[in-house]
Parts: C-alpha cells; sequence; structure tokens
C-alpha cells in the first residue's frame, strides 16, 4: 500500500472530527482566527506552524480545554463545542501535552488506570467496600492497560513512579495514557518535541501503529518536518492565528505561503 | 489511710484565657501551700497537681484522666467547654469539680448536676447583679432606662441574656445587645452605637481575653463616662486596666468581683510570712489581685471541702470524691477575713449564695464600692428550675 | 512489617491487587489487629484499673483522632486541596447526631452515619467555591467557612440547643450495657477507626482516590483525560467531612456532650499539623501523625514531670512546664520539617527499606 | 578556558549521574554535547553553573575549572559573577515579570544603570520581536519568543561563557536557523564561547567546532565536528542516515530495530 | 446617615491598621512563596520588645523603636537562616507548619522571657482623641494609618521600579534560574524577611500601645487573611484595599447587621464578602494569578 493510494482512499472517509472557523482571543491577542479543519476518520492530520501560531490553543479548544469565541467543533456529526474537557474525554477524544501532564506521585501502572477513568464505574461506597463488582471492575480494566503496556513495551516501568523516568519514557507513557481512553481521535502536542533521532523514530513507530493497528485517527502538531511529511496523511499550517495552507505533505511544501511563514529554506527546515 | 490528699488543678497558663492563669494558679497553689505550712488539714497534706490543658479541650480529658489515675478527691477544673466536657464523667466517676466563674449557670443546681460546683457566683447571678447594681446607680428606679449590654460573642457572652430580658420587662428599662466576635481586638462600631445612637443610660459589659480593655479604651475615645459601666466578672482584673493604659485611664469604671480585691487580708499576710519563712519573695503576681485572689477562693473551698469531709470521718478512713463531694455541700461560714463572700453551699445550691461585691476605680485603685450581696433571687430560680424541665 | 519481597510470584491481577500482597504483611497485620484487641485486658493486669483508664483514654483520644486525620489527608493530602475549616464539619456531626439523639431518642448507630452524611452535605457546599478558587486562596475560604459554621451554631438555638450552645448526650449502649468507661468505649472507638482505616486504603488505591491523585498532581491533564475535576473535588470534601462528622459524632459520644467549643481553629490546625507532621497522602501517615500530635505533649510534660523537679520547685515548674511544653512543640515540629519535611511515613519508609535489604546493604 | 576534569555528580546523595566526565570549552568557539535522553547533558551544565545544589545534586569527584580557576562547589550566584551563565532547557522565563523586568533581572550583576540600558538595547537589536513585547507578562509569550527572551536574559550579563541547554527545544524551523544564526553571531563578534547541548545534531554539528557524545553519564566519543559529522553511528542515531547517506523514512522504521549503546 | 459617616471613618482607621498587620505576611509571601501563620506572633514579639524596653528598663519611646526593629531584622535573619532555608523547594505546606510552629515557639516562650503580665505604653502622639467634624479620632489608629500608607508607598516603589525590586520577583518566580542570573537568593530571602519584619515591628508598636501588651496582642493575627485574601496574597496594594475593606465592611456590619440578627457579624461579614469576591476574582482584587498553559 503506497503512501498515495493510502491518501486517496482516506481523503473519501468521512471526517470524524470538524472545526468550522473557530477563533480565539486572549486580551488583545488573538490566537486563533476563523480556522476550519476537517479530519477523515483514520486519517493522520498534522498542524504545523511558526511559534504562536495557535496551534496549541487549537487543540485546547477541541479538547474543550478553552472554549472558542466564535465557531464550532464536532466529533462524528455532535456539537462539542460547549463541552467540558472531562466530556470530551468521554465522547472519545484523547490527548498528550507539549509539556509532558504526567501525574507523577502515581505508578506508570496508576496512570494509564487513570487514562481508564471514563470507562468505570465504581463509586465511592463500592470503592470503600473494593469487594465484588468494584473489584472485578479494576481487575477487567487492569487487563486492558496491560495491553497498553505490551503494545509500548513498559513491562519493566509498571511499578515505577513516572516522576523519575527519562524525558523519552515519559513522552511514552503520556502517549500510553491516551491511548487507555480508548479514543477515536488522538490529539498529539509535540510528541517528538526534546526527543533524539532514535527516539523520534520510536515515537513515530508507536504512533503509526496506532493508527494503522488500533484504527485512531491522529491531531499531530510538531516542528520536525522529517516527521511530519512522513507520516501524515494531510497537513494544516497556520500562521498567526490563521489557516494559510493545506493540503498533502508535498503540495505543503511547495506552497510559497509556507516556506515564507515556517519552513524557510535551508537545513533546519526539512531536516534533508 | 491517705498521707496526701490530692486535689487536680486544670489550669490555662498558654492557651487562650493565659493571663489569667499565670494568676489564678499561683494564688491557688499558694493557698494550699499555706495550709499545708501549717500542718495540713486534720493533719492530712495536700497535694495539688497542676496541668496545663491550653484552653484546648482534647488536653483537659487527658488531664482528668491524669488527675483520676494519681487518685484526685477532687478537682479544681478551667474553662467553659472543658467543665461542659467533663460534666458526665465527674458525675460517673463520681468526682466533684469546681468551676467558679464559668460552666453553666444552671450547674448551680446541685440536684441536677451533683458533681459540679460553681462555687462562685454563675452568669445569671452575676447578670441579676449588674441590673440591681444599675438600678441603685440609676436612682433606684430602671423604668424607661436604656440599658446596654455588651457582651463577648460566644456562649459564655451569652448565658445572662435570659436573665437581662426577664429583668428588662420586670424593671421596665429597654435593654439593647451588642456582641463583639472574637477576637474582640476591636469594637469602635458597637461603643459608637451605643454611645451616640442608643444613648445608653448605663452598660453592662461581659467581655474576656483583650476586649474588656478595648472597650474601656473605646468608651474613653467616644467620650461615655466609665461610671456608668459596669463590667462582669472577667472584664475586672487589674491586667485589663493596665492593658487600657493603666487604672489612672479607667477611672470610675466598675466591676463585679466573686473574691475580694486587694492584698489587706490576713491571707496574704500569712503567704508572704510563709514565703519569708521559706527565704523568698513573694511571687511578683500577688500583685494582680484579682485573679490572685480567685485563685486562694478556689484553694480555700477546696480545703474546706475535704476538712469537712475528714471530719465526717472522724479522722480516719480514706476519703474519697463522694466524701469531698458532701464536704462542699457542708460549706459554710468560711470567710478569710472579707476575702470570701458569706458563702454557703447545700445539696440543692451548689452556687454557694451567688454573691458578688463591686469595685470601682478610684483614684487609679479598684476600691471596694458595696458589701457582698445578691440580687432578684426569686427570678434566678426560675430559671434553674426552668432549665431542669428542659432536659 | 519489615517485608521481603523476593520469593513471591503473584500469578493473577486480583493477587496484584490485594492490600497485602505478601503474606508476612498479611501476618502483621494479624498480629497487629490481635494487639489491638487484648490490650486494654494487658493494660489492666499490667498497671492496675485507674492507671489502666489514663493509658486507654489516651489511645482512646488518638483513636478519635486517626478518623479525623484520615479524612483530612483525603482532601488535603490526596486531593490537594488545603483546608483549615476540618473541626468546623466536627461540629456539624456532633450536633446532628446530639440533636438526633436527644431529640428523637435515636441510637448511635443512626445517628454515627448520620452526623457523618450532614457533615458531608456541608462539606459539599463548602466544597463549592473550589470550582473557581485554588491553592491558598481556598484554604483560607474554608478558614471562612469555619468562622460562618460557628456562627451559625452559636446563634441558632435550635441547633445548638440553647445559650450554652451544649447537649449533653446520653451515652452509647450496645445490647443493652451502656459503654462508660475508657475500656468500654475503647472498643466501640477502636471499630469506628479500624473502618475509617480500610475503607481509605480502599478509597485511594481504587478509581475515586486515583482521580483524587490525578487533580492533585496535574488539574489539567486530569480533566483533560475524562475526570470531571469539580464533581471529584466535591466528592473529595463530602468525604472527607464524612470523617470528618463522624469524628465529631464520635467525640461527643466519648465526652457525653457536644460542644462546638471543642471544634475551633486551633482544632482544625491541630488536625493539619497531624497530616503534614504524619505524611500527606499517606494512610500511615495520618496514624502517625495522630500518634504523634496528641502524645507529644504528654510526653513532654511527663518528662518534665520527671526530670524537672531536679532543678526547680513545684511551683516555678508550674510555671516552666506549660511554656517550655508550648515552646517544644513548636520547635520539634519545625525540627521534623527541616529534617524530613514528608513527614514521619517517610522515615518509616526509610527505616524499612533500609530493614528490607539488612543485612545486605549496597 | 573552561575545563571538566573526570566529574563525578550525585543527586540525593545516591543516584550517581556523571561517571567521570571531562571536557573542553575553547575560547570563542562552540562546543557542543549530543546524546540520548537521560544522558546527563543538562547536569553538566548545571553542575558547571553551579545551580545543581538547589536540586539537591553534588559534584562528588574531580574538578571544574575555568581560567584556570576551580569552580566547583561555588554558589551559582557567583559563578554568575565571574562569567558563566546558564540557559536552562525549557526556557524557564520569569512568568510574572515583564519581558523588560526579566532582562533587568538578567541584569543582576551589572551595577550601573547605563550599562543595563545599553545591554537592553543590544539585546532588542538582537531580537526585535522583544521588543514588541517589552511590557508583556513572559509567561504568556509563545515558546519562541520565551526562548529569545531566555537567550537575551543571559546576554544581559555580558557573559564570557554560555551554557545554552537545548534551545532549540519546540522551536519552529526557522526560528531554530534565527537562534543559531544568533548564536553563531554573538560567538563571532562578541568572542563568546558557548557550550551547547543539543537534541537537534544535525544544526548543532552544524555550528560547533568541537563536539562530544555522551551516554548514561560518560563521554563515549569526542572530536571536531566535521569527523563526527562522517562517523557512522552519528549518522544513523543522531542524524538519521541511513548507510548510504540519505535520510531514511520514519514510516520504514521497523518495529526491533537495532539499537547501538556505545557503552553501557 | 452620620451614623454611618462614624462607622465608615472607625473602619478606615482600623482597617489601615490591619493592612499594617497583613503587609509583613504579603512582603514574605509574595518574596518567599511562604505563608506565615506566625504573622500575629511577630507583631506579639515586636510588642513585647517595645513594653520590655519602655516599661521594664524605662527608656525612651525612640530607644523602643529602634530596638524593636533592630530585634525584629535580627529575628527574622536568624529564622531565615535557621529554619526557612532549609525549607527551600520543599511542599508549601511544610513551610506552612514550620510557621505554626514557630507560633508555638513564641507564644511560650515570648510571655515567658518578657514577663506574662500585662504592660501598657503609648505613643508619643498622646491620647486625646482628635475631633475631625463629627469624627472622633484616636490617636495611636491615626499613626498607624498613616505608616501603614507610607509603607504602601515605599514598598510599591520598591518592586515596581528598583532593581532590587524586580531581583526579588525574579527570586520569586523561580529560585534556581534567579540564582543562575547571578542573584543571590539567600540574601533576598533574608531582605524579604527582614522587611517584613521592620513592618511587624512597627505594627507591634502601634498595635501594642492600643492594646496593651501581653499575648494577646497576637490575636489580631487572625484578622490578616481576609485582609489578604480580598486585596491577593502577593499584593502590597491589596494589602491596603483589603484591609479597608474588611475594615468598613466589620463596621458597617456591626452598626447594621448585627441589630437585625441578634448576633456579632463583624468578624464573619467581611469573609462572606472574601467568598463573593473570590468567586469573582479568584485571586483577590489585585493578586496575580497563575499561569496555566499547556
Ligand atoms: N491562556 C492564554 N492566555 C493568554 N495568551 C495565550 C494563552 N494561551 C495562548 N496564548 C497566546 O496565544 C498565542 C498562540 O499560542 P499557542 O500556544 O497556541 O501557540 P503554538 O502554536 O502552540 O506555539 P508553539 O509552537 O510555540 O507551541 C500566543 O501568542 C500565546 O501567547
Ligand atoms: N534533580 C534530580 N534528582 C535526581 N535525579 C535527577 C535529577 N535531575 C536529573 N536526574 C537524573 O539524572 C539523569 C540525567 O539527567 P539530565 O537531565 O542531565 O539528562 P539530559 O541528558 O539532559 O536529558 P534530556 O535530553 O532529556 O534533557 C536522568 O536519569 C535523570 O533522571
Ligand atoms: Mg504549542
Ligand atoms: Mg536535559
Amino acid at each position: 500500500m503506497s503512501a498515495a493510494e493510502t491518501l486517496a482512499e482516506r481523503g473519501r472517509a468521512a471526517p470524524i472530527l470538524t472545526v468550522e472557523g473557530v477563533s480565539k482571543k486572549f486580551g488583545g491577542v488573538t490566537a486563533v482566527h476563523d480556522v476550519s479543519l476537517d479530519v477523515p476518520a483514520g486519517a493522520i492530520v498534522s498542524v504545523i506552524g511558526p511559534n504562536g501560531a495557535g496551534k496549541t490553543s487549537l487543540l485546547n479548544m477541541v479538547s474543550g480545554f478553552y472554549r472558542p469565541d466564535t465557531g464550532r467543533i464536532a466529533l462524528e456529526g455532535h456539537d462539542i463545542t460547549s463541552l467540558r474537557p472531562s466530556q470530551v474525554a468521554a465522547r472519545g477524544i484523547a490527548r498528550t501535552f507539549q509539556n509532558i501532564a504526567l501525574f507523577s506521585g502515581l505508578t506508570v501502572l496508576d496512570n494509564l488506570m487513570l487514562g481508564r477513568h471514563v470507562h468505570m464505574q465504581t463509586g465511592v461506597l463500592a470503592s470503600a467496600l473494593y469487594w465484588g463488582p468494584a473489584l472485578r471492575e479494576e481487575v477487567a480494566h487492569r487487563e486492558r492497560c496491560e495491553e497498553i503496556i505490551d503494545f509500548l513495551k513498559l513491562q519493566d516501568l509498571r511499578k515505577q513512579q513516572t516522576g523519575a523516568l527519562s524525558y523519552g519514557l515519559r513522552k511514552r507513557v503520556e502517549l500510553g495514557r491516551a491511548l487507555a481512553l480508548e479514543p477515536k481521535v488522538l490529539l498529539l502536542d509535540e510528541p517528538m518535541g526534546g526527543m533524539n533521532q532514535d527516539e523520534k523514530e520510536d515515537m513515530a513507530r508507536y504512533v503509526l501503529d496506532a493508527n494503522l493497528e488500533r484504527k485512531i485517527t491522529v491531531v499531530l502538531i510538531e516542528h520536525d518536518m522529517g516527521v511530519v511529511m512522513d507520516i501524515s496523511d494531510h497537513v494544516v499550517v497556520l500562521d498567526r492565528g490563521r489557516r494559510i495552507g493545506a493540503g498533502t505533505p508535498e503540495e505543503v511544501q511547495r506552497n510559497p505561503d509556507v516556506i515564507q511563514a515556517y519552513l524557510g529554506t535551508s537545513r533546519g527546515g526539512a531536516q534533508a | 489511710q491517705q498521707k496526701e490528699i490530692v486535689v487536680g488543678v486544670q489550669c490555662d497558663r498558654t492557651g487562650a484565657t493565659q493571663t489569667v492563669g499565670v494568676v489564678l494558679c499561683p494564688g491557688l497553689h499558694d493557698y494550699i501551700a499555706l495550709i499545708n505550712s501549717q500542718g495540713g488539714v486534720e493533719g492530712h497534706k495536700i497535694r495539688a497537681i497542676e496541668i496545663d490543658h491550653e484552653y484546648k479541650v482534647p488536653q483537659g480529658v487527658e488531664s482528668y484522666e491524669r488527675h483520676k489515675k494519681e487518685g484526685a478527691v477532687s478537682i479544681a477544673l478551667y474553662g467553659t467547654p472543658h467543665t461542659q466536657a467533663l460534666t458526665a464523667k465527674l458525675t460517673e466517676d463520681k468526682i466533684p469539680g469546681t468551676s467558679p466563674g464559668f460552666g453553666t449557670a444552671a450547674a448551680a443546681d446541685g440536684k441536677r448536676y451533683p458533681y459540679i460546683f460553681p462555687i462562685a457566683a454563675t452568669y445569671w447571678s452575676q447578670g441579676a447583679a449588674a441590673v440591681k447594681f444599675t438600678k441603685d446607680q440609676l436612682g433606684g428606679n430602671l423604668k424607661g432606662k436604656k440599658v446596654a449590654y455588651l457582651f463577648y460573642d460566644n456562649p459564655a457572652g451569652k448565658e445572662p441574656l435570659p436573665i437581662l430580658e426577664d429583668l428588662a420587662k420586670i424593671e421596665g428599662f429597654e435593654l439593647r445587645t451588642f456582641a463583639v466576635p472574637a477576637p474582640g481586638v476591636e469594637m469602635g462600631a458597637q461603643v459608637l452605637d451605643i454611645a451616640q445612637r442608643f444613648r445608653a443610660d448605663f452598660v453592662i459589659t461581659h467581655l474576656f481575653g483583650r476586649s474588656p480593655s478595648v472597650s474601656i479604651k473605646e468608651f474613653k475615645r467616644v467620650g461615655y463616662p466609665l461610671r456608668k459601666v459596669v463590667a462582669l466578672v472577667w472584664g475586672s482584673a487589674e491586667a485589663d486596666l493596665e492593658a487600657a493604659g493603666g487604672a489612672k485611664v479607667a477611672e470610675g469604671y466598675n466591676t463585679l468581683q466573686f473574691a475580694g480585691v486587694g492584698t489587706d487580708y490576713q491571707v496574704h499576710k500569712d503567704i508572704i510570712a510563709m514565703y519569708k519563712k521559706q527565704g523568698k519573695q513573694p511571687p511578683e503576681v500577688m500583685q494582680s489581685t484579682v485573679y490572685y485572689n480567685r485563685g486562694i477562693l478556689i484553694g480555700a473551698v477546696h480545703v474546706e471541702a475535704i476538712r469537712n469531709a475528714l471530719k465526717a470521718k472522724g479522722g480516719n478512713g480514706t476519703i474519697t470524691g463522694e466524701d469531698v463531694k458532701k464536704g462542699f455541700e457542708k460549706i459554710k461560714g468560711v470567710t478569710l477575713g472579707g476575702l470570701m463572700p458569706p458563702l454557703e453551699i447545700t445539696p440543692a445550691d451548689h452556687e454557694g449564695g451567688g454573691w458578688v461585691q463591686v469595685f470601682t476605680v478610684k483614684g487609679g485603685k479598684l476600691t471596694k464600692q458595696s458589701d457582698w450581696f445578691r440580687a432578684y433571687p426569686e427570678v434566678l430560680k426560675k430559671h434553674i428550675e426552668a432549665d431542669a424541665k428542659k432536659s | 512489617m519489615f517485608h521481603r519481597e523476593s520469593g513471591y510470584f503473584k500469578t493473577t491481577y486480583m493477587a496484584d491487587m490485594a492490600l497485602y500482597p505478601l503474606p508476612i504483611a498479611r501476618w502483621t497485620v494479624g498480629v497487629l489487629v490481635a494487639v489491638f484487641l487484648v490490650m486494654p485486658p494487658l493494660v489492666t493486669g499490667l498497671t492496675g484499673g485507674i492507671a489502666a483508664e489514663y493509658y486507654i483514654s489516651i489511645v482512646n483520644i488518638i483513636m478519635i483522632a486517626v478518623v479525623g486525620a484520615l479524612g483530612l489527608n483525603i482532601l488535603v493530602g490526596y486531593t490537594g486541596q488545603i483546608s483549615i475549616g476540618h473541626a468546623a464539619f466536627m461540629s456539624v456531626g456532633a450536633y446532628t447526631a446530639a440533636n438526633l439523639a436527644v431529640k428523637l431518642d435515636l441510637p448511635f448507630w443512626v445517628t454515627l452515619p448520620a452526623g457523618g452524611i450532614m457533615a458531608a452535605a456541608i462539606g459539599v457546599v463548602v466544597g463549592i467555591p473550589s470550582l473557581r478558587i485554588k491553592g491558598l486562596y481556598l484554604a483560607i475560604a474554608t478558614l471562612a467557612a469555619q468562622l460562618i459554621i460557628e456562627w451559625i451554631i452559636n446563634h441558632v438555638p435550635w441547633i445548638s440547643g440553647g445559650s450554652q450552645a451544649s447537649i449533653e448526650v446520653p451515652r452509647p449502649t450496645i445490647f443493652g450495657m451502656e459503654l462508660r468507661t475508657q475500656r468500654e468505649l475503647y472498643y466501640f472507638l477502636l471499630f469506628f477507626a479500624v473502618i475509617a482505616i480500610i475503607a481509605t486504603l480502599n478509597i485511594v488505591r481504587s478509581r475515586i482516590g486515583r482521580a483524587f491523585i490525578a487533580i492533585r498532581d496535574q488539574d489539567i491533564a486530569a480533566e483533560i483525560i475524562g475526570i470531571d475535576i469539580f464533581r471529584y473535588k466535591l466528592i473529595a470534601f463530602a468525604i472527607s467531612s464524612f470523617y470528618a462528622g463522624v469524628t465529631g459524632v464520635l467525640y461527643t459520644y466519648y465526652l457525653g456532650i457536644a460542644n462546638y467549643e471543642n471544634f475551633l481553629i486551633t482544632t482544625s490546625i491541630d488536625y493539619l499539623a497531624m497530616i503534614i507532621i504524619g505524611g500527606l497522602g499517606s494512610v500511615l501517615g495520618s496514624i502517625f501523625g495522630a500518634i504523634f500530635v496528641t502524645l507529644l505533649p504528654i510526653v513532654i510534660r511527663l518528662f518534665m514531670e520527671s526530670f524537672g523537679t531536679l532543678l526547680f520547685t513545684t511551683a516555678e515548674l508550674n510555671n516552666i512546664i506549660p511554656a517550655v511544653r508550648l515552646s517544644a512543640f513548636g520547635l520539634l515540629i519545625i525540627v521534623f520539617l527541616v529534617l524530613e519535611p514528608e513527614g514521619l511515613n517517610r522515615l518509616w519508609r526509610n527505616v524499612r527499606s533500609y530493614f528490607r535489604v539488612w543485612p545486605f546493604s549496597y | 578556558m573552561l575545563t571538566l576534569n573526570n566529574i563525578e555528580v550525585v543527586y540525593d546523595g545516591v543516584i550517581l549521574v556523571l561517571k567521570g566526565v571531562s571536557l573542553q570549552a575553547k575560547e570563542g568557539s562552540i562546543t557542543t554535547v549530543l546524546g540520548a535522553n537521560g544522558a546527563g547533558k543538562s547536569t553538566t551544565l548545571k553542575a558547571i553553573s553551579g545551580v545543581l545544589y538547589s536540586e539537591r545534586g553534588e559534584v562528588t569527584k574531580g574538578h571544574i575549572e575555568f581560567d584556570g580557576q576551580r569552580i566547583d562547589g561555588k554558589r551559582a550566584s557567583d559563578i554568575t559573577r565571574l562569567g558563566i551563565v546558564q540557559v536552562f532547557e525549557g526556557r524557564r522565563v520569569f512568568e510574572h515579570l515583564t519581558t523588560e523586568e526579566n532582562l533587568i533581572a538578567g541584569a543582576h550583576i551589572e551595577r550601573e544603570l547605563r550599562k543595563v540600558r545599553e545591554n537592553i538595547d543590544l539585546v532588542y537589536s538582537y531580537f526585535p520581536r522583544l521588543r514588541e513585547r517589552c511590557h508583556q507578562e513572559a509567561g504568556y509569550l509563545s515558546g519562541g519568543e520565551q526562548q529569545m527572551l531566555a537567550i537575551g536574559r543571559a546576554l544581559m550579563s555580558r557573559p564570557r561563557v554560555m551554557l545554552l541547554d537545548e534551545p532549540s527545544l519546540g522551536l519552529a524551523p526557522m526560528l531554530v536557523e534565527e537562534i543559531f544564526e544568533i548564536v553563531s553571531r554573538l560567538v563571532n563578534q562578541e568572542k563568546l564561547t558557548v557550550l551547547l547541548v543539543e537534541q537537534n545534531a544535525t544544526m548543532a554539528l552544524g555550528v560547533a567546532e568541537h563536539g562530544y557524545v555522551m551516554e548514561n553519564g560518560r563521554i563515549v566519543l569526542e572530536g571536531p565536528a566535521g569527523k563526527l559529522r562522517e562517523n557512522s553511528d552519528i549518522k544513523e542515531f543522531y542524524l538519521g542516515l541511513n548507510e548510504v547517506g540519505s535520510r531514511k523514512s520514519y514510516r520504514d522504521v521497523k518495529h526491533y530495530k537495532r539499537r547501538k549503546r556505545w557503552l553501557s | 446617615m452620620e451614623f454611618a459617616l462614624l462607622l465608615i471613618g472607625n473602619g478606615v482607621l482600623i482597617g489601615l491598621m490591619y493592612s499594617l498587620i497583613a503587609l509583613g505576611f504579603v512582603l514574605v509571601y509574595k518574596a518567599t512563596d511562604a505563608i506565615n501563620f506566625a504573622q500575629g506572633e511577630f507583631v506579639m514579639l515586636a510588642a513585647l520588645i517595645s513594653a520590655a524596653v519602655i516599661v521594664m528598663a524605662e527608656l525612651p519611646f525612640w530607644v523602643a523603636v529602634i530596638v524593636a526593629l533592630a530585634g525584629m531584622i535580627a529575628f527574622s535573619f536568624g529564622l531565615e537562616r535557621i529554619v526557612l532555608r532549609p525549607l527551600l523547594g520543599r511542599p508549601i505546606v511544610a513551610v506552612i507548619m514550620a510557621t505554626i510552629g514557630l507560633a508555638a515557639i513564641l507564644r511560650g516562650a515570648g510571655p515567658f522571657i518578657f514577663g506574662v503580665e500585662t504592660k501598657s505604653f503609648s505613643l508619643p502622639v498622646g491620647d486625646e482623641p482628635i475631633f475631625l467634624g463629627p469624627f472622633i479620632l484616636q490617636p495611636v489608629q491615626v499613626t498607624g494609618a498613616v505608616v501603614s500608607i507610607l509603607f504602601l508607598a515605599a514598598f510599591s516603589w520598591f518592586f515596581l521600579k528598583s532593581r532590587m525590586g524586580i531581583a526579588m520577583r525574579a527570586v520569586a518566580d523561580n529560585q534556581q534560574v534567579a540564582s543562575a542570573m547571578g542573584i543571590n537568593v539567600e540574601r533576598y530571602f533574608a531582605l524579604a524577611w527582614a522587611m517584613a519584619g521592620i513592618v511587624s515591628a512597627l505594627g507591634g508598636i502601634v498595635w501594642g500601645s492600643m492594646l496593651g501588651v501581653d499575648v494577646h496582642v497576637s490575636l489580631v493575627g487572625l484578622k490578616v487573611f481576609p485582609v489578604v485574601i480580598l486585596g491577593g496574597l502577593d499584593s502590597v496594594i491589596g494589602a491596603v484595599v483589603g484591609g479597608l475593606i474588611v475594615g468598613i465592611v466589620e463596621n458597617l456590619a456591626a452598626g447594621y447587621l448585627d441589630p437585625l440578627v441578634g448576633g456579632g457579624t463583624k468578624d464573619f461579614a467581611p469573609y462572606v464578602l472574601m467568598i463573593i469576591a473570590l468567586m469573582v476574582r479568584p485571586y483577590g482584587i489585585f493578586g496575580k494569578r497563575k499561569i496555566e498553559r499547556v
């Protein structure tokens, strides 16, 4: 299956996530201005742009952390614009953060179990008893987490506190926590930032596997053009809060606006 | 037979009311030491074990159990919440406890609270006495007069309210209440109200801790004459005057006392002599006579109760808390040369009559203004009975 | 509780998730339970009846404190919401139970949960500002709650039972037996302390507890993985105040009277001291802290009483002991914090991990 | 001018992180340190700047010399006064201070007010974007602007040595270039000495004169930057090039790939 | 209406007196992120020192001011060095607890060292009330208010304009980075505590002369909380504005609310107001908000 075929196929898929004309202002700063975006089901869509372009703000709006001033966001056709973050998560959108946001006082396993929070039901009384249904539920979800532990090769670290892990591993655990949610859409904010080549390759592999094997749609923010151009089906470019370009990686790379605003011309850019 | 008789003393030398404790407790100890130096009670030495409970209830409970363990036959309680907390225990364990100037006024009823002994005027008695004093000062008639009640906004502060309200009806005066919430370091608004909006003819204050002195300063500021103010027993010490800027500032201020004030009593001379004999100086706190003398009074009441108990046993055999309780109930005619009121404790009346005296600041000193008196006993009786019916 | 982990393999997740996965730990817990059960007769045998009452009374106060400390730790240690108003919830529990016991003549097994539930309800109301207010600002908002609750109790006779704001409560009875002495109350209190400990252990290792910790560590991330943080903060407030309410009820039965002056800010601060000194976010720490804060003044005083007489007269000692005790209390807290800011529990863990590999230290 | 001699660093009294690291930074040039996550690169820089101590870390062996003077064990603020300043990983601006106040704080060791103003103007001339945001609270600047501010703030004390920790982290490609250009310019014009820790090996080896590779708390490879660029392991693991020297696609990475570690 | 004016006048003065104590609290928080639960005891200590000089040693007032200032600065320095420095970077509750411990020490040792009896001294401004229109002003309170406002001006300038002030804010923001900028973090912490010591010294003198000196002076510490929260924990101007609001609200509550509900609402009215204010502005009126970005 060549990249071109995939794209053609995926382009036809119905959009699972649609963002229509959202804007967000902070005081005088317009972080995002009238941005629209369709994410086809099963695709990997990258959002790129200079620093301060509004990429993270866009993700924040999708995941409910910021409420857009205008515009609409829908998941599988259902409006999620004004839902709270926890409700958005329950609908099936998971994410990772630009600056890792793990629960540092908890073990890797507990972090993943927290990822499954929305799928669990146990209430206060039941958990105080820790008996019967509560116990059964814990065990059932523990099994799902173990699958993810296997998938991300975290077996040895299960009972380690995440605060003590190295940067690369923490990023991986964060991905694991997002996957534990069994999301339909996975939002990744610079998952490869601060990694070396070797680790980037690993991370790219996990993202691709999650996408292909687990059929998770991915929205990716990343500054490493090598990664972006290799693994995305579709790229959207933001600058100063506006959308200045979109298309396949090849199209975007040729777009003069994008080159001017973001890529530049030399080695730092595409790393090629 | 007991060689030593143990009395438990709860004290607060580090908590919310430490300024009282550091003076009152030494007074108590000095009196017991005096008795011991004179050969004890009926040949028995008394050991007063003091435990500082920091005005915290759990520590008060712990100290009570500790006293019990040491074999205390009576306990000098300290603090209203502590008295409340220990009432049930004292009764179950049959150990009498004294609560002069705090605890519940209803505890004057010895039938209902067999092991609690207020031994001094309760807040109800004090409230009644304050009204009587007011009436005397305003020319013997309170009809149509305005009386302000300025009180610390806690249960102790509110306790006299039912009595005052009742008396307002009986005597026909207009009563208005002004609450000072904790910590009471500021009461500009209330005093301003009393002086300029309500325009009270007389003020009864019932404040604790720092607030009595603040009230004196505020009355001075708004120009309200202090001779029209009478304070209940916890706003009446030298320390309050000192904090207000010295006794000369407080000229005219009236105070209710349940023990004599000053050092002109025989016990003081005896205590000084005792110290001299040991080659020591009498303690400085002796100069804070209001609290020091109350300490003496408490000590004396316990000593008398024990004396009565021992006498009842005929001098041999061990006395128990129950014996001492009965001993308390026989106290009568102990005056310590006028330091103590004409106390008469009976099985029915654990208050001993509810006597008070008024001392007024004159010439920079607390000066005796009235003899021992009590007021409106029928009204008080009615309230005690009503309260007993309630439960 | 010194246990070694090697040599045991768990074959099911269930076994891995048990409270005490190692047999040795289960044994230790068993022994501990046994010790606590036989303690009163043992102490009585060793020290004689009246003295035993004293020692048991201290244990009793500690057990009550353990319940309150556990509750506060759930809120502060696990969920990260600082509260300086914990004692107010205790008074809510106390007055609820006292009113029910006196007005409706209800037995303790009704009034006790009722006190807890009422406190939980008020706790939820107090927790509402946590929607917007965080950190120290919230802490002081809870201080406000303390004052407001105190004020209401003090001014509503229907709740407080009159101007004295105290309600006498009959002693608890079990199978017709009235519990009066410290020894009798001991088992009563032990029962609830143990339940509180087990329930806390269970809560903090399950879904709810994980959510609490998530909120404490990273509230934004917690919300974005699907935890409704406001709801869970309220749950934390509710659970914590439930414990506090129960503490208040236990205390009321212990004393035979409900009185809000037992539950002023100083009490709140004492409980805060317990969990900070014991260790935030630790069940064992709450227990250590309750023991430490309750015992410290007593131990200092006993120490001074035994050795002070060598240097001072009794009159002097009466003056010195309180001052020194208070200062020493403060000083020990500080020394302790400087040496081990993460609390007694951490100290205990260090000792334990030392022994775990002992005698083969690295 | 800056020499690390066989240093060992321990955190918390027990965690040994650097196990005998020796390296040198030559005056007026850029020296780069590469290495995987957790190799100890940042720790090395912190050991030099002295901020290690505030993280309960300690240099337990070896010594660090600057201009022939031993500086290990000195306090961070004193080391800064000697002319060594660190730009932290992850920007770390003073969030609640404005851009300009950040710069003023950076010039803390400069006594003369006039010089401070001059330095601010100099920084603004390097980073004109900062002038536009001079009254903005720094916490609300975008990532790139914060990075510029962090570097600008470090320049305010007119240091002789700058320790740069992953300046490219999270920056857009163009900005990365811009910043590297400015750093090179500073080195050339102001005779600044730079010790650069980077994950972006392509950029780092492009501007550096000399490089070190660190692995697990040890230096495992060193040499002139040009030489390092030719090393086949560096090519594969740091530059992402395959054997023939062209870039391989991320899609083609196998699940189980060969991992190379120099030493462990 | 005139009564209301009088109440407000009362409130303004007493509010500024509260600010005087709150300022010390704010300074420490602003510079070191530590909450000082011993603020009331600081004030008590300063009052005890002044009283010892004036009443026990019978020296003139200005000597007491100097001794109290020097004493409090020395005390704060020592405290920072011995207690707070080892706690740097530790959880915030550890610092809170340490100051609670400190409060216990001061309450235990202070009266023990300086004597338990209540002492009084007065400011050289005299005791006679000043009449200003309908207002009757207590000279002590006027003095306290003036000192408060002077401090407000001085500290505002210090933090906004002076380089030391900026450095101090940098330290508060991030100690590690600040130290890498050549800022001697310890020295700035010590400086912040010393400044708090100075404010407390003057607070102690003014409050001590108003209340009389013994352990009860420490009670004024309780008044700090609604003040600093309303104004914002880290805002100098907030301490003053918060103090004014609390003072005025307290007085109006006592004047108009008390008669309606029959109880002292003075203490909790400011707290209720505080909660309402916090729901609108979670960081107080002037407090800086935490920057939360993901
Ligand atoms: N909570 C906020 N308050 C104020 N301004 C904000 C806030 N969040 C974002 N901004 C501003 O919005 C703009 C866009 O920020 P955003 O974080 O979305 O950029 P980005 O594209 O993710 O940049 P980077 O690549 O550096 O992460 C920036 O100017 C930023 O300062
Ligand atoms: N304060 C600390 N306490 C304990 N261990 C630490 C501390 N700081 C770092 N470490 C450990 O030291 C090792 C080296 O960390 P360091 O930050 O120096 O790595 P690095 O090479 O800079 O990695 P990265 O590329 O992720 O920044 C890591 O294993 C880390 O876990
Ligand atoms: Mg971003
Ligand atoms: Mg690093």
